[in-house]
């Protein structure tokens, strides 16, 4: 059962790997995924990252739910946050870990592929200059990332 | 007649000006795409928000559906842009 | 220009993601690779790690190039440990951080695909009931994952 | 007649009993593959050691080489099993 948290707090990567791996010597493979804020050549001040509460949990975990059904993986954590987080600053977290390493990386892909486009988050762009920021656009390219998970493909 | 509750999100949210509202829907609603069009007659702020039907992502009660989804049963029907998180 | 280690020593895989980051608000992803001692069913005391001096840190940082070649990444990790290592103890750690996620991702695999069948490190186990350790046998999986990667493929 | 530095990691050096060793090479043994043929008549534990020759994986200078490349110009030349680690 996959670990699915929301929050506005930022998360630490240690703490959650140690949680995954503690008392589980069969283990042998853990991956991390961290998300990070870029700056955008400098002109970016925050990301605003707006959610729907109830639904960003729930829908993470239906992601997680799939990606532990398809791979043998022992530990599964993914964190979003949400609010305003500036540049370098972690936005989202996946770990995954499993006997071996092609499992947990699988795994790993699999989740932030279809977190980013089914988990209900967007992304608005709070300029340094003062202007209005814009909505973060929804790329073509994230759709076709989750084209290579289709097991009938 | 039956009690809906509205969920706007991001650019839908501030061109509506509103993140949530519960409505009394119209006995000719039947689905998601039925309730977008019946929400586009309700004032420019609507008709500037779904101008563009087709990118509009719909979920009900939390789950994502397509337009074309039944409401019946619907507690909670939310509209919102392509998802940009991750 | 990749960190390359081969060390006794434990390493923190925090540090070593901070070190890449810090001061590169370019970065918009990190992704991370720990491989850790599995304790087999709870037969095995601990895997000795012996590897050939030089030529470790030299193929290795061989790999490396080759991942920094091939995608835009913005900062590559390789430590690997040698010496006897027990369950549930890191072994090898690979950080990769990129503007984006695919590239940090398959940065990530290649260097540790590559790393598994080219680095020169051996794996000898040491039982639990104390009876001589056997040498850990190359597997065919291994060399098969390096394939995915050929270009001309 | 050159000297030649040799290692042996993991079982190949368990079973010749020893982990580095210098040779002086003799005129006919020209490639990586000659160096092995002429290792193995050198007694039972480098027979042993060599007896699966196509699963030994050689470096020249700490870089992977095959076996059929010429020795002319090495000055370490190391034998082990496949790798295991990562």
């Amino acid at each position: 059962m996959a670990t699915v948290r929301v929050q506005a707090e930022p998360f630490d990567a240690a703490t959650e790997v140690r949680e995954i791996t503690r008392g589980r010597p069969d283990i042998g493979a853990v991956v991390t995924f961290t998300g990070l804020c870029r700056d955008e050549g400098g002109t970016l001040a925050a990301l605003e990252l707006e959610h729907y509460p109830g639904m960003a949990e729930a829908e993470i975990a239906r992601v997680a739910a799939e990606a532990e059904a398809r791979w043998p993986i022992t530990g599964l954590t993914a964190i979003h946050r949400f609010g305003k987080i500036a540049p370098g600053d972690d936005i989202v977290l996946v770990v995954a870990a499993s006997a071996h390493r092609a499992a947990a990386f699988e795994a790993a892909e699999f989740l932030m592929d279809f977190l980013k486009t089914r988990a209900p988050f967007w992304k608005k762009e709070h300029r340094l200059d003062g202007t209005a920021g814009d909505w973060v656009e929804a790329k073509d390219a994230d759709d076709a990332a989750t084209v290579r998970w289709r097991k009938d493909g | 007649m039956s009690e809906l509750n509205l969920r706007y999100f991001a650019w839908v949210r501030e061109r509506i000006g509103t993140s949530q509202e519960s409505i009394e829907l119209p006995g000719n609603v039947a689905t998601v795409a039925d309730l977008l069009g019946w929400l586009k007659t309700r004032g420019p702020e609507y008709e500037h928000a779904f101008e563009q039907a087709d990118v509009i992502r719909t979920a009900i009660d939390q789950t994502h559906v397509p337009h074309e989804t039944p409401l019946a049963g619907a507690r909670e029907v939310a509209f919102f842009p392509p998802m940009t998180g991750g």
